[in-house]
């Protein structure tokens, strides 16, 4: 699906939608009025000027539209992997835009996001991941990593890897893993203007990811872990003056920046 | 004889256990862990890749006070499965964000030592991941700052690298390492020629503290010690960064600068020599004091 | 994982020792010692899950100098580990006790 | 008796002229083009030649061994090479050429395994595995080379060499090459107007060459303070209080292992509070370890005689010239050959790590798929039986020993085989049998790789305790103190406990509380320095660390 297919699916009344670079911006009409489009397209790598612009773009909404809903499209393969990216401190480019995301939120904005293409690791975390409600549409590709990738950086033999993912949505990457594990609420089939239009009608609530993967079987510890210790449940009371806890020396082990 | 140096080591943090941090940061005798090791909250995903669980998944939380007053604190275990957040470990974190909401306490500590998501349960974790960065801003949002401190081996990366950034504060030292794609990723998924991982010098001046409180990415650079965190985390206690239109306006001013200015700078002490640093090939070396005294008003940041 | 679960006889700890404790972490080479109480009175009770296979005989036999050594009855032992050579895992059960029983034990 | 008046006297002086006749072509000058090198090597070279490249376990003379690796097997072949150390893959590419055929040296270290292939494939014929002296002294007596690629810092115009801070064998083979008629080929960095010292003279030397990089030299002395753990302290306390103390040890050498690293960081901490400043540990035949610092800013260390540098301590080293060796530019002068033989005859004791122990003391770093060879282990751990000057150390040592022929009083050296019982993925450091035996057996040799001979060894250290090999009286008793301290290994497990009990009676076998020390007390706060930044403050920012071992 093209974006201007995309985007006449989801506001067949009409939108304005300029798309610089890989950055989306622009405006939507839904029943309840114009609703705020931004999004990262094409599949592309997330550095430092697009987590920029998106985030500017949220601001300028906040500032210009008090109250208008923000609908989000989520199409990126990660975050770009650089040096220079690196040096001028990605992570904090990302962390500002996911602070305007919840500065929308605070401000009335509802916002929804949509993973139209493909949703990998850190790019997808900072727009896509922190909005009140995540839908996908059909077809769409989420995962952390690839499987050959993951099995290089693990150690772990990606015939073993690849056994174990199948039936497993811990580890297969794909969709229905993430609906599942209740990081997706649902899944958009064309037409797709009713789906938004029922997404902006609902208030937004608290993170419910975790009872919804919990309710889906995809996740099984992850509700119950979270609510004990929200509760105080379990306490134990440290040792006093802990000493001689052993230690080791730093290894390589597992994990998606390292 | 010259007595020539440290003869009395200091309490490295970065040498230290997750528990032994989060036992030096807080008040002594003061901290309450929640689903501690022996309630044997496990992860039930490593088995089945013949790995060893962690009693506390790698995380230990709870509750306890900072000079008298009361925090909640989480510290992560870098040493175990490099510090990944997994569905357990993650949920932990999420739930002592939620605990904030209702118990208001003065801050909410997160002690990160972590390479990002546990690939050994990659979404899972990724989710995790982004259910610890709402609960984060959540918890600013009600008002209860949230406070990072990164000075672990594993530095801090991947998704939780942009969950520091999402915090308050930041306070780092100069081994600890903040940022996104960590070197050796970068290594292998874009070759020696980007970056040379083994290169732990260009390493450490790309991630390290150094650059992070320079740059503004950092609020409080301190020793790689568990005393100088802990005054850290007191000192920063009071601090606030609102989210509000007028914080996140300035932060983006600052982010735009930076792109603007050092965009096109190759090499960490390229942009140290352009924020008017006199002798930025001289800075690795020198101990906090000493550092700061030769940046004196180079650092760029909002606060 | 392996799994390997002895009750072995020790003579009785002087201090009782207080909550559980643990010391050490699971990293490679490393393991971690969950102490608590429990048992009989007069043996202790090792719970060990490891990534190595094929050593049962080699973690008996520490644990058995071990439970010989000291005096750690009414205390059950539980270990995670990651390929600890034997000294390593000496190290840590002995840290483990004096930790939960203090320098008493 | 009549003597044959045709007989000529200079044959091998007469084919060097030819051979430098032929070289004049390619090189009318001593200083020669970089882009001609192999050029050059194929006019001096003839097959079956004996060449040395020089190759330190640190220094390598890169540049000619690409030249060399470059010829044309139909002109250069089945060279005889000798070299200490094999450590380019540039060396092994000789043989798979055809270029060389046999080899003699003493260290493989990287190159192990891809040797040990060639070796069965029938690729290279090995002369002998030596020990560095033996190789040295060989070069003099029936290897002298033909032809010697070696390497140094700077030049001048005339082919004076500078060989800086990492001289170690370069005076040692071309004594042996430019004194025997052969031709000696150097790679150097830099040519200069003047250099700062002369380490070898211009006169023999036949050509030069500025290699288009820097020769690579390894730190291979570096070890990370990080990486140390609470096992190697509790080691590291067991040597210094068990053996350093109790024999009063002065003069020494040490491995490269983290376990005598941690000896060496503990020794302004643990040392220091037993009160043994000014008693132990005052003269060293090592490199300049960065982990010594500490020890040296405290003031145990007196003096230091170095095989070879160490990439960053250059500084620090000029800053300390009452410690170590210095020249006249203030830089440091290492001798390999010089130093071995002061690790030999003029030092109480060794200390050193290996893969495997068998229950005759025997040590090896072989395995059945490597030819690792020896480093500086086997002259260092071994007796001097030439040595005649006495010390407190020694003569204890001889003392302990079984008494010789007719009771006549001698002294032993003190050689410490340092190991945990396992290795890293439960491999057992003790074994029954030795896999040099395997790799002999497989390769043809007479010899299994043997790096410590039992009967040198005066000492076993590893977590569980010390076994006082000199005390022993029988090969019985000498397998029961190894048994004794030989942990949970399948060795240490058949051990009768009885008799080690006995043992540790007569004090063969000392755990460490017979010694006073708690293993508790063994943490990484007593090493002087934990990383390798604490290692530049006690240096006072004059040690600078290779890139790699930097954490800022």
């Amino acid at each position: 699906m093209t974006i201007p297919e995309l985007l006449d699916g989801l506001f067949p009344a009409g939108h304005a939608v300029a798309r610089e670079g890989d950055v989306l911006a622009g405006t939507g009409r839904a029943s309840a009025g114009e609703v705020a489009v931004v999004g990262i397209a094409g599949g592309a790598e997330v550095g430092v000027e697009a987590a920029l612009a998106l985030a500017g773009e949220l601001l300028r909404v906040v500032r210009e539209a008090p109250g208008r809903p923000v609908l989000a499209l989520v199409d990126t393969a990660g975050q770009r992997m650089s040096l220079r990216d690196e040096l001028l401190g990605l992570n904090g480019y990302l962390g500002h835009l996911a602070a305007t995301v919840e500065l929308a939120r605070q401000s009335g904005h509802k916002v929804v996001a949509l993973v139209t293409g493909q949703a990998v690791s850190a790019g997808a975390l900072a727009l896509g991941f922190v909005a009140d409600e995540v839908h996908a549409l059909e077809g769409a590709r989420l995962a952390v990593m690839a499987l050959p990738a993951m099995a290089r950086v693990t150690k772990i033999p990606l015939e073993r890897l690849e056994r174990l993912s199948a039936g497993s949505p811990v580890l297969a990457p794909g969709l229905e893993s993430f609906v599942r594990l209740g990081a997706i609420a649902s899944i958009w089939r064309p037409p797709l203007a009713p789906h938004l239009e029922a997404a902006l009608a609902r208030p937004a609530a608290p993170d419910a990811r975790a009872a919804l993967g919990a309710e889906r079987g995809g996740r099984t510890l992850a509700l119950e872990v979270s609510r004990r210790v929200a509760s105080g449940a379990g306490a134990l009371p440290a040792a006093p003056g802990a000493r001689r806890v052993g230690e080791s020396g730093p290894r390589r082990g597992g994990g998606d920046g390292r | 004889m010259s007595p020539g140096g440290p003869l009395v080591p200091r309490r490295s943090y970065r040498e230290a256990s997750a528990r032994r941090r989060i036992l030096g940061v807080l008040d002594p005798g003061s901290f309450e862990e929640r689903l501690g090791p022996a309630e044997r909250v496990t992860s039930p995903h490593l088995a089945a890749l013949d790995q060893p669980v962690a009693f506390d998944d790698g995380v230990v939380v709870g509750a306890g006070t900072l000079e008298g007053r009361p925090v909640l604190a989480a510290s992560q275990e870098g040493a175990f499965l490099g510090g990944g957040v997994g569905e357990v470990h993650g949920a932990k974190l999420a739930g002592l964000l939620a605990a904030a909401l209702r118990d208001r306490p003065a801050a909410v500590l997160l002690l990160l030592d972590t390479g990002g998501v546990r690939l050994q349960e990659a979404n899972a974790g990724l989710v995790a991941v982004s259910e610890v960065m709402r609960g984060v801003l959540a918890a600013r949002a009600a008002g209860v700052p949230v406070l990072a401190l990164v000075g672990g081996g594993w530095g801090c990366f991947g998704g939780m690298g942009i969950v520091a950034r999402c915090c308050d504060a930041i306070a780092m030292s100069e081994e600890g390492r903040l940022g996104l794609s960590g070197p050796d990723v970068i290594e292998e998924t874009r070759g020696v020629e980007e970056l040379d991982a083994s290169d732990r010098g260009l390493v450490w001046r790309t991630y390290g503290g150094k650059h992070r409180w320079l740059i503004g990415e950092a609020d409080l650079l301190v020793e790689d010690d568990l005393d100088a965190f802990r005054a850290a985390a007191t000192a920063l206690l009071g601090t606030r960064r609102p989210i509000d239109l007028a914080a996140l306006s300035s932060e983006h001013a600052l982010l735009a600068a930076r792109l603007a200015e050092h965009g096109g700078a190759a090499d960490a002490a390229a942009i140290w020599g352009g924020l008017g640093v006199a002798a930025p090939a001289a800075l690795p070396l020198l101990e906090v004091d000493e550092f700061l005294r030769a940046v004196a008003g180079a650092r760029r940041g909002t606060r | 994982m392996e799994r390997i679960e002895i009750e072995l006889p020790s003579g009785r700890p002087a201090a009782s020792g207080g909550g559980p404790v643990v010391v050490g972490v699971v990293a490679s080479g490393n393991l971690e010692v969950l102490v608590e109480r429990g048992g009989a009175p007069d043996r202790c009770r090792f719970e060990v899950s490891t990534s190595v296979h094929g050593f049962g005989q080699v973690w008996r036999a520490v644990l058995e100098d071990f439970a010989a050594r000291r005096a750690v009855a009414g205390l059950a032992f539980s270990v995670n580990d990651a390929g600890a050579t034997p000294a390593v895992v000496t190290l840590r059960l002995e840290q483990a006790a004096e930790e939960f029983l203090g320098e008493a034990g | 008796m009549s003597t044959d008046r045709a007989h000529a006297w200079d044959t091998a002086r007469r084919d060097r002229a030819a051979r430098l006749e032929r070289a004049r072509a390619v090189a009318p000058e001593r200083w020669v083009d970089p882009e001609r090198a192999t050029a050059l090597l194929e006019a001096i070279l003839r097959p079956g030649d004996r060449v040395c490249v020089e190759g330190d376990n640190q220094k390598q003379a890169d540049f000619l061994s690409r030249a060399l690796a470059r010829v044309d097997p139909a002109r250069v072949h089945d060279l005889h090479l000798v070299a200490s150390v094999l450590a380019l893959p540039e060396h092994v590419e000789l043989f798979e050429r055809g270029i060389a055929r046999r080899l003699d040296f003493s260290f493989s270290g990287p190159q192990g395994l891809r040797l040990a292939q060639l070796v069965a494939a029938r690729r290279i014929e090995i002369g002998a595995i030596h020990t560095y002296l033996e190789l040295y002294a060989r070069y003099f007596v029936d290897l002298a080379p033909r032809v010697a690629l070696v390497a140094a810092l700077e030049a001048d115009a005339e082919g004076n060499l500078y060989t800086g801070p990492n001289t170690e064998e370069t005076p040692t083979v071309i004594e042996a090459t430019a004194f025997k008629d052969g031709i000696v080929v150097a790679q150097v960095d830099r040519r200069v107007e003047r250099v700062p010292r002369v380490d070898v003279p211009a006169g023999w030397v036949d050509f030069l060459t500025v290699a288009p990089r820097p020769a690579a030299i390894e730190p291979l002395f570096t070890r990370d303070p990080a990486m140390i753990g609470e096992i190697q302290v509790l080691m590291a306390m067991m040597v210094v209080k068990g053996i350093y103390a109790e024999y009063g040890v002065r003069s020494l050498n040490h491995g490269i292992g983290f376990d005598s690293a941690a000896i060496e960081l503990i020794l302004p901490t643990y040392g220091e509070a037993l009160g043994l400043r000014g008693k132990i540990c005052e003269h060293w035949a090592v490199n300049p370890h960065p982990t010594l610092i500490p020890a040296i800013e405290r003031g145990f260390v007196r003096s230091v005689h170095a095989f070879g540098s160490e990439l960053g301590m250059e500084a620090y080293v000029a800053a300390r010239p009452d410690v170590f060796f210095t020249g006249r530019d203030g830089s440091l002068r290492s001798n390999r050959a010089l130093a071995q033989t002061a690790g030999l005859y003029a030092c109480d004791l060794f200390v050193g790590s290996t893969l495997q122990l068998d229950l005759a003391g025997n040590s090896s770093t072989a395995t059945a798929s490597r030819i690792t060879g020896f480093g500086g282990a086997p002259n260092m751990g071994s007796d001097a039986r030439g040595r005649r000057h006495a010390t407190p150390a020694w003569l204890r040592a001889g003392r302990e020993a079984p008494p010789g022929p007719g009771g006549i009083p001698r002294g032993r050296k003190l050689v410490v085989q340092l190991l945990e019982t396992f290795r890293e993925h439960m491999e057992p450091a003790f074994v029954e049998r030795l896999d040099a035996w395997d790799l002999a057996e497989k390769l043809g040799w007479e010899l299994p790789p043997v790096m410590i001979y039992g009967d040198d060894v005066t000492h076993v250290v590893t977590e569980e305790g010390i076994a006082n090999l000199l005390l022993c009286r029988t090969d019985e008793e000498r397998a029961d103190a190894i048994r004794g301290v030989a942990g949970y290994t399948p060795v240490g497990l058949a051990r009768s406990r009885r008799a080690v009990e006995n043992l540790r009676d007569r004090g063969i076998v000392r755990r460490p509380a017979d010694l006073g020390i708690d293993p508790r007390d063994a943490t990484r706060d007593l090493l002087a320095a934990r990383s390798v930044k604490d290692l530049v403050r006690w240096s006072g920012g004059l040690y600078d660390p290779p890139a790699r071992f930097r954490r800022w």
